[in-house]
Formats: C-alpha cells, structure tokens, sequence
C-alpha cells in the first residue's frame, strides 16, 4: 500500500523528510515513565515509539541457571502488532529473537555485571511504532532503562543506524531509506570507553565508505548520548521536586 | 501471592476501610479512578488509542486487512480481538503466548463490542462468502494495576472510534485501494465496568490491591440503551443474586456517567 | 450442513424440540464411572455426553507451585475431536482455556481448599457430545466427580444457562438456539448458599428479562440440584451393595 | 514408577503365577478380558464405538469432510488416525499434545486398517488430485487398565464399520450434499492380539498390572484371511524367534475368536 | 519427480539395483568420527547415510526423572531436511516420533542400564540421506556408537528389514521397494543372544511367508553383525597406532 | 560454563600465549585451521557440501521447489537459510526448536549470500508474483570446535555452487519438468571471516576454547570486489573503532586467501 520512491536525496542533498545527511531525525525521551518496573524509558525518534522496563537484579528460577560470579542479563525486543504496516503476529519471529541478542550484547558491556552475582535483571523492550532503525532506538531507551533501575554502569549506550543511500552516506535511517537504500549499518557506542558494543552492517561498503559511515555513526551516537544525559537529569530533578 | 507481615497488615487495612465505605486510595466505594484516553497515538495503525485509570495504562490498536469470512457467516467482516500481557506492565507477567487471564480478558472485550453491535460488521463484507475487511484490534496492557478488563474494553472502543478504513473499489473481481480515509462506523458504546467483591461490599474499579483481597469480581457491559450486552464473574468466590441485581444497577449508572465523561453520548 | 430454522418457539409456545420455556432437557447422571479416577461421574443432558473425572488431592510438582494455606485446584475442559459437528482440533482452543478457568472459578467456592494446604487436585473433563450448554452441565458433573472422590465441600454446584430465543426467556439452550436466539446466559449456584458461582452473559437483555433470567435459571439449577443428590445417593446404595 | 514393598510382592506374585500358567486375575495366559462393543454413541460422529476390555475403556469417533489428496495417492480417499491419551483415564497421562506412546499407537491401529485394505480408499475419491473425502478416526481413552492397543483397533474397527457418509453429488465442479447416507464399505477386519512376555511366557491381553513387570510385548494384526498385516514390538526387552513364530499362532487363533464373538465373520 | 516402476524384479531374479534377492546393499561403516561426542560412528547402506553420537553415561536434570536401579536411555532419530526427495521440515514429524522409541526399545536389551543407575545415556541419530531401511541402518550404527562411547553391552545388535517385492521374499529393501512393495518388516538382532529386539511390520504376508522373511532377515543381520564387529576392530587398531 | 581448576588454567594459558602472540594449537593469531570442503556428498539433494574447519565440522544441502515470492519482490526466486544445531555436535545442543545462537548463524549466513547478489534472484522468478524456485539452505552442523559462522558460510556457499537446478518449462500455466539440470548461476563469493578479541588481541577463526573466553566477536563478510556485505558483532564485550578497521583489513585479506585456496576467483 506503499510505493518505494525514485529518488531518496533531491538535487539541494536533502532527503525525503527534509533531513540533511548527516542529520538526525527529533529525538524525544522520557525516563520513569512506567509504574510497576524497576526502571523505564521512552523514546519517540522520528516516528518510532519505543518502551523499554527493567526488572531486576532478582532471584532466577531455576537456580541452576544462575551464574556464580555474575549477573545474568536477558533481553526482550518485541514489536507490538498494531507497530507496522501488516499486522505482525505477536509470536516471536526470528528477527525479534536475534535482535535480543544483540541488543542484550550490546549493553553487557555496559553494566558491572560481577556486582550482583547468582542474579538476573530483565530487559523488555516494546516496539509500539516502527520507523526503522527500531535496534538502536531499543539501546538508547533499554540504557536509560538500566541507569532508571540503578543498575551500576560504566556508561551509557547510545545507539544509531548509518546507511548509503543514492550513493551517500547518510545519519539514522528512516524505515524506507533502509529498505531502498544500498547498505545499513547499525551501531552501538559508549563515548567514554570509545567503545563499539554493537556493529551489523548488510548492504554493499566499500572500505573507505566504510569508515566514513563508522565516523558518521559515531557522532550520532554521541549527539544521542547528550540527549540521554539531558532526559536522566529531567528525570532526578523531577523526582527531587516530587520529593520536596 | 506475597505474605509477608506488611502486605498481610496492609490487606487487613484494606478490608476493614472498606466495610467502613472507604478505601485506602481515598475513593468512596463507587467511584472510578480518573480516566484518560488519548486517540491516533500510533499512525501506522488504522486506529489506536491510549487509556489510564489510574496507573493502569493499556494501549489498542486496530488493523485491517483484506480477508476470508467465516463459512457460518459468509456477510460479514471479521473481528478479532487479541491482548498481550506484555512482561514490562508486570513482574507477574511472563513472556509467551497468551495465558488463561490474557485469553479471558479478549474474550469478554470481544463480546462487549460484538454483542452490543457497536460495528456493523456487514459493512465490512466486500464479496459475500469470499471477501471481507478483516478488523484486528490488539490490546497491549503497558502497567498493571488492577482492573484490566474495564480500561482494555475503553480503549479497544476509543481505538475502534478512532479507526479509519482506507477507501478501495472492486473492478472484475480486483480491489483497488483509493486515495482516502473514511471512519469506521461506530453504532454503539459499550461500557464494561467490573466491580469486585471484597468483605461482602461490591467496590468499583477495584485497583490491583484491591484485586489481591477480593473474593470475587463481575464485569458488566451494557449499551447505549442500558441494556446488558455481556456479563463476566471471575475469581473463585460467589455472589448472591440480590449483589448480582445491585451490581447490574451500579453497572448500568457508571457506564452512563463514563459515556457522559468521554463525549461518547449525546 | 443445517439450516437455521426460522422460528424456534412455534404458536402454541413449544419449542423446536417439544419443551416449554421452563422446561429442562431429559438429564441422566451416574457417578462413579471410571475406574482409575479418584472420583467420577457422567452426564447425559439432552445430546451432551460429558465426563468427568477428578485426581487428588496430591503433591504439587514444581512444588513451589503450592499454596502454603490452600489446595490448588486445577481444571480442563476438553471437547473430543468428535463431540461437535465439524471436527474440533485435539488443541486447546481459546474458548477451552477460557472455560477451564471459569468452570474452575464456578467449583472453587464450593470446596473447603483450606483443608489440605499445599496439594493440588485436578479436574478434568471430557465433552464427548456438545449440543449446547457444555459448561453448565460440565460444572454439574465436575461437582458429582468432586464428591465422589472425597473431596469437602460446601454444597454441590449445579448450574443451568437461561437465553432469550424469539423475545421468550427460556431455560436450559440447546446448540440452535444458543446459535440463533438472542441471548445466552450460563449460571452455577449453590442452594444452600444462595450463591451463584459463574455467571456469563452474551446478547442483549433488558434489566427486567435478566432479572426473570436469573429466576429461571436458579430454578432450573435447584431442580438440577436434586437429580444431584440422587444420583449421589444412588452411588452410595449401590456401593454399599457392592460391599455387602 | 511406584516401588513401595507391597507393589513389589504384588508383581512377584503376579511373576510367580504366570510361570505356573495362571494369572491373578484368574485369566488362563491366553484368555483375553471380557469385550463389550457398543457402537453408534455418538450422534453427531459419523461413526462411533466404545469399547469395554476389562476395565480398560476406548472410545472412537469417525468425521468425514471434503479434502484434498496427497500428491502420491492422487485417486485415493484420506485416513487419519489420531489418538489422545487423555489426563482423565490415568494418573499417568497429562495433558498436552500426544506423546510417543499416543502416536505409536495411533500408527499401530493406522496401519492394520490401511495394510489390510479394510476401507476401499479409492471410492472415497471425488476428483483425482483435487478433492477426497477425509476420514478422520479419532482414538480417545477414557480408562487404562493395560493393552491399550488392542482396544483401540477394536474401537477404531467398530467406529468406521457404524460410518454413514453422507450423499453427495458433483454438478459443476461444485460438491451439493444430498439427503441421506450410505454406509462405509467395509472390506476386512482386521484384529490385533498384543501378547506380553512376561517370565519367558507368552500372555495374551495384558492388564496394567502386568504391562508394568512385563520383558515385552508384541502385536500382531491380522485379517480376514489369516494373513498378517501388521506387527509392532514394544517395550525394552526381546523375543527369541520362536517366540516369535509362537505369538503369530496364538494372535491368529485368537483374531477368528474375536471376530466370531463380535459376529464380524460369517 | 521420480516415477514408478513397473517391475521390482526383472526375468533373471534380479533387483532395480541389480541385486539378488537375499542380497544386502553395499555397506561400510565407520565407528569414532565425532569429536565432540562420547561414542559416535556412520554407516552407508545403499544411499543411506547416518550419523550417531552418544553422550553418557551422565546426570540427569531434571533429577526426578532419574531412575534408583538403572540407566535411562533416550534416543532421537532425526532427518536432515535435505536428506529426502522432498524437503523434511526439521520439526519431529509423527513418524521420526515413533521410530526413536522403537529404536530405543532395540537397543535397551543390549544394554547393561543397571550398571549406571540415576544416570541418562543419549542417542542422536541424524539421517543425512535416507533410502529406505533407515531405522534398522539406524539401530546397527547407533548399537557401534554406544560400543565406541565404553557403555557395557551384552552384544551389538545388528538390523536389517525384509520385504516382499513382486511376490517375492528380498533382503534390505531400498526405498523404491519399500514404497511399491507388498510388506516391509524391518528387524533388529542379537546373534549371541538369539534375540529380536525390534519387529514391525506393514503389508501382507502369510504364515509361511513371515517365517521365510524373519529368517532372512536374521541372515542379514548375521551378516551385519560381522562388518559391525569388523568396524570395531578397525577403530579399536586405529586408536592403538595413534597412541603408539 | 565449567569452572574447574583445570579449566581455569588452561584459559589463563590460552589467554597469555595469545598477549604473545601465539596460541595453544600452534596457529598465529592470523591463521586459519585447516579447511577441507567436499561438494555433492548428498545426491538426494539438488546441491550439498560438507566443511571441516578444523575439527568444525558443517554439512549443507540444498533443496528447491517450486512457490510462491514474497508480495514486496513478485519477481525474485526466495531463498531460506535455516541452520541447526543438532545436539549430536555437542553436549551443550539440545534438541528442539533453533535458539537463538542457531537463528543468528543462519541470519549471518544469509545476509552474506544475499547481499554479496550472490545468486541472481530474477533468474529463479518463473512468473512474477505467482510462481518461483525456492531455494532452501539448510546448514547442519556436526561437530562443533568453534568458528561455526565462517563454517557455515562456507559450506552454504559451497553446496549452492555445486547446486543443479532441474529443467523445467511453462506451457499454458503448467510447469513440466524436463530431463535434465542446469547449474545454479552464482555471481559472488562472500566470505565470512570471523575475529574474536582476546586479552586486547584479534585473532582469527577461534576454536572452542578461545570462543569461551573471548570477549567479543566480530564476523566481517567481503565479496570478490574486497567490499563489505555483512558485518555481525557477537559477544557481550566491545571493539574500539580502531579494532574494528583492523579487522576489516584482516578479514578482506583472508577472504582473498580462502577464495584463492579453494578456486573460487581467478
């Protein structure tokens, strides 16, 4: 019920919802938002909508599961039915149960694992729209998520998609410039630690592009960590009013 | 099922304030928590809708497709109605398919809207016994506290108003999708509201606590015309006709009053 | 493969199968049918044939399942493949889960669950014809089955659905007017409790037609009530005979 | 897997005797149980039986709908044999989908039916390749008390020899039901005689009891003409091949007894 | 995309595949082939090719399943989905289902389960090319794996299936005569113990006809038996020279 | 997850050696274990090939039907990786569904065979949006001593090179299979070259026991022109920017080697 356009960038390099390349689209964010977890986040960027709750560190059953000199952490990435075009059936497809995978590796880095020993923390994260780029988003929120909890942490991780599109390297795919585009680059950053905590690529790079998209991605990230800063301190200051 | 010496104390508070009118959140027995919907939150759906009640939030959203009907009723659309009871609203909820509860609370929001005709479902039927507009309403509970039945059947109703139906024409056998949006026709309002019997009194809109301590609850949808449409007890206790008859008449005056407070009556 | 019948209460106020608004199917119950059941019973209601057999109370597995003051009652409703007129799927389908709670929820007020804390007891049951009603008469019977295997209660549960079939309240449905009539309105009650433990509704009823509903279908379930009690009565003679 | 002292005396005991050629329950080692067939129970079945074997108790139903063939067998009707082992006949038995003891015997009953050619598959062909009439037989048991095989290849037999189809005709391609039915041509009978061994002595028809002591089992499926059509070996022990030999005598002798007794030979 | 034949057995008495009727297909077998796995060894019977590892003795979880007096021994046979005609779904079918308990119950009389009580032993077949006689090629590698794995065994078992083929008794049908055939009967053997462990059968065959067919059957096991202990031998030497 | 004493050290000597430059089996950090492929082992199968990167050991087979595309490319053939992880390849497999460590491999392995164009999707399209060869890949893997993704890699790419499609052709809507095969036209080479980080290093193709005690993995996929087509970081540790060029450099380099090793480029 969509038809894939011509162009993706116009003949000014803008692209098709006005951005310049290396531009972000509206980033929106929210810590503490839901009642019953531990922590929580929301994030809207673009028109991506995503929920991210923590539970934990908690008991896990069965025991044997536990690890003795750490936490276990596990991960949900699930899009809700209404979040896409076609209705998608809310059973786990294999995209969902690989992204968890990924995303879970992508914030271990991040947490002090070894403080809470014979313990696992739950991360669930609710795609409610989807826009493209619905992993990096489910980083970013999921990391505040984690810091909302007070789960001890090195860093947060933020988390932006770069792409080649019409030939151009371009910041924060939207859904249809990953589908039309020629590659597709997903990328989880800790700025202090210069850390790369996720990396998928599929598409077609050449070395050199390569690097440029890595560059590209890496200040996206870094921009997006200030917003998640910015949205913590929203969040304390918030709670100290509440408090007063 | 916590039993530690607090929760217990806390229960017991609960139960006594309650036989007294009162109830520890403030409210008096008939009351609701406040309600708020916001409408077309997701625009990738045909229709969606938010609904608080207090801290319960559950989230619906509809989706339509083209689709077969069914062999026993070859006119009309169909109308499917799904919840999840996704683990962030709960540390009770487990990932997976849908359990008994989640099971239970589609099926009563379902009956709700079908048996009060709230959608003409004929109106869906593009080809009689081959073609039809599928409906899928999805309800997300996001956090749970207490009374999932009553704020899942608000916004599966404010999502389903909220719906629009992009437009199409059959050309030789063909559907065509046209530019264009028109609403999906929305006939009735259906209002469940679910009252919970805890120390012999039926309270209102129990909220999650209160849920831990009741013996029983019924949910009671009626229509536009006070009419009863669809009728649910659940939990393991019992009522006696006469707090049946008196939780009907409470039921019919809420959904009156919430119709009133949504701008769904005149 | 049927026809919807145009009427379902002729001129003299008859219905398609002969009975009068308040008139009950021919009900045959026997308990105590099975033999490796701690506790059983059958039911013939109109054209259902239904089962039901009860084990425990017994140890809970995984044991952290049980209830540190109460006995778990756990309860299936299943139809066979073969009970309704298009072959039903062996798979629980959602109305089977849904009923197995509410039948479970219609039964436990019944039982005194407190005497034997930490122990489950299971009840299952068999639709081997449906022809309307199988919730009811599956609740009658699942009562009997409870009884026969020892289990305290309270009272024995007897329930009965009441409908609106062309603007008459009439009692007990059959398949096609649970199809056809206007509404359908499943109850369970306790007489000397004066307790209704399920009660369902579907269709549209007035305040005034649900009250005579309800009426009728408590009248309906004390006469229930005693086709119970001797059935119940005729097991014991009969085992007392066996021993003599 | 019960192993308190007085099941183990109990099997001893039940060991003992059948090496003297007696059996607790007063049976000779090649007595089968007492067999009660009652057929048509069902009214909404196409076909149903119950059967009565001892205390072990078995029923079938058979459904009939339009289908399609399986690519290999293209003029030929489709037989689905389907059993559930469930929860109510047996402590033993749980709920969910069959294990590996329903789908075995559902197989083993599968296929003394089809070996024996005992439904005509070919008439319930419609139209090569595209539409056949499915028959599904479903095995429900409803009390174990041992040789659950046996019982079910009776009830499966009795159930498809009470099966009406429907009439039918084709105008058009399209199928139109027509009033009344026509029994299912049945063209063999075949009966399977499971023995145990238990003590290096062969028992026909083994009760519970002495599934649980026995070495092995093994049933035989033959037909009308005495032929075999069907064998499986069970359970984790073996037979020397004059057992064998043995166990198909004595299954052959005790098929025309049964078949006799239930008047399904001449 | 194949088609059937008319014939199985020419004018001269012999086979599609020019054999004799009481003629095994070629067969090698190779024990030891798996890393990773405590016993393991590979047969080709014809086109068939078959994988089996064994892992155990070993702790069995959850622990009540375990047994005070002896062993449990699980077994999976499994096709790889390229291993026939058509591609196999890798989930259980129906049939994979019933062949692992059968050839579970061929192997547990060679087996001495009382040495290991409370322990689990697991069999994994992987067909990786099936052409008829798979289960009985199954039982004859899986018997070598668990040899090759140390468990005690009173003897190897040694299968083979017999058929009738244009009214003839043959020796290790293929699949084009399993298909078209008037009987298959597969059989499992242990010629020191005089003992059949696995017997099935689906077709037709008269008294005498079933005697012929088991005994020929029993000859071909014999004949197996030999290359089973043969591939024993083998491996047994190649481990001393790479020791040595 | 074993924590003997042993095992401890043996991981503390694998993790110093490494800091060394060396590691436990003799390899340097930028060798490959041996590879040995063998094509068409599986004649039941359209294509087939087994890999032995040491002792990984990784079976694949090709088989393809004919179907229906997917609605967003009516004229593209579909192609469906799948990979088990079948638990005779290691004690901790187990049977059932694929993991999550089984449904990452086969995605990792797709994306490589797809975006590298690999095979000429429009070539399989018969017509379009109706009717199309589906290719299925199905990985296997047998033994597992670490490094099962370039493994896979190789043997998918390797069994679809020695894939036979058979003729066919379309007369008035119907498909007839003609005598005859013809090879699969493959346009690219993707190879996968998987790095692990240890104690700060990269190292190439680990086995097992580096597996369980890297960091972090990264799998760089580069077709025949030395561009990327796939890239997966696994393992909860990181890489730093500079870390990930370095292995870009290292994996287009040892792509180069592995094409030349096994005749795969000019």
């Amino acid at each position: 019920m969509s038809s894939k356009p011509e162009r993706l960038i116009d003949e000014k390099g803008l692209r098709l919802d006005g951005r310049k390349p290396d531009e972000l689209r509206p980033i929106k964010i929210e810590v503490g938002v839901l009642a019953n977890a531990d922590g929580s986040a929301y994030i809207e960027q673009g028109k991506n909508k995503i929920l991210a709750a923590v539970y934990g560190p908690k008991e896990l059953h069965p025991k044997h599961l536990a690890l003795p000199d750490r936490m276990v952490l596990r991960c949900r990435y699930h899009m809700a039915p209404f979040s896409v075009q076609e209705r998608k059936s809310p059973a786990p497809s294999r995209r969902e149960i690989e992204l968890s995978k990924v995303i879970r590796e992508a914030l271990e880095p991040a947490i002090f694992l070894e403080y809470y020993p014979r313990t696992a923390t739950d991360v669930f994260i609710e795609v409610l729209q989807a826009d493209g780029g619905t992993r990096c988003a489910s980083i970013t929120v999921a990391s505040l998520a984690l810091a909302d909890a007070g789960i001890p942490m090195r860093d947060l991780v933020a988390a932006c998609s770069v792409g080649k599109v019409d030939g151009t390297i371009v910041l924060d795919l939207m859904d249809v410039e990953d589908k039309v585009g020629e590659a597709d680059l997903p990328l989880a950053y800790m700025p202090n630690l210069d850390a790369i905590t996720l990396l998928q690529m599929d598409g077609n790079l050449t070395p050199e592009e390569f690097e440029k998209a890595v560059s590209l991605a890496i200040e996206g990230c870094k921009k997006i960590y200030n917003m998640q800063r910015e949205a913590l301190k929203a969040r304390y200051v918030s709670v100290k009013e509440v408090e007063e | 099922m916590t039993s530690t010496t607090v929760v217990r104390l806390k229960q017991q508070q609960i139960s006594q304030l309650i036989s007294k009118g009162k109830r520890l959140d403030g409210r008096g027995l008939r009351d609701y928590r406040e309600i708020r919907v916001e409408q077309g939150i997701i625009e990738k759906a045909e229709g969606s809708a938010r609904v608080l009640l207090g801290k319960t939030e559950v989230m619906a959203g509809v989706k339509i497709e083209f689709g077969q009907p069914f062999p026993d009723t070859p006119n009309e659309g169909v109308l499917t109605v799904n919840a999840e009871l996704v683990p962030l609203a709960s540390p009770t909820f487990e990932p997976g398919p849908p359990d008994e509860n989640a099971i239970e609370l589609a099926r009563v929001v379902d009956r709700g809207i079908r048996e009060s005709n709230a959608i003409d479902l004929e109106k869906l039927c593009i080809e009689p016994g081959k073609k039809v507009l599928v409906l899928f309403v999805d309800i997300y509970v996001l956090n749970h506290d207490g009374n999932l039945i009553d704020a899942s059947a608000l916004a599966a109703l404010a999502a389903l108003i909220n719906t629009k139906v992009f437009n199409y024409e059959v050309e030789g056998g063909e559907i065509k999708i046209k530019p264009g949006y028109t609403p999906l026709p929305i006939n009735n309002h259906p209002v469940a509201v679910t009252l919970a019997k805890i120390n012999d009194q039926l309270v209102v809109d129990p909220w999650l606590e209160e849920e831990q301590i009741m013996d029983a609850r019924i949910t009671i949808t009626t229509d536009n015309q006070g009419n009863i449409c669809a009728i649910q007890k659940g939990g393991g206790g019992y009522f006696t006709p006469k707090q049946v008859f008196e939780a009907i008449q409470i039921a019919r005056e809420k959904a009156v009053e919430i119709r009133r407070k949504l701008g769904w009556s005149k």
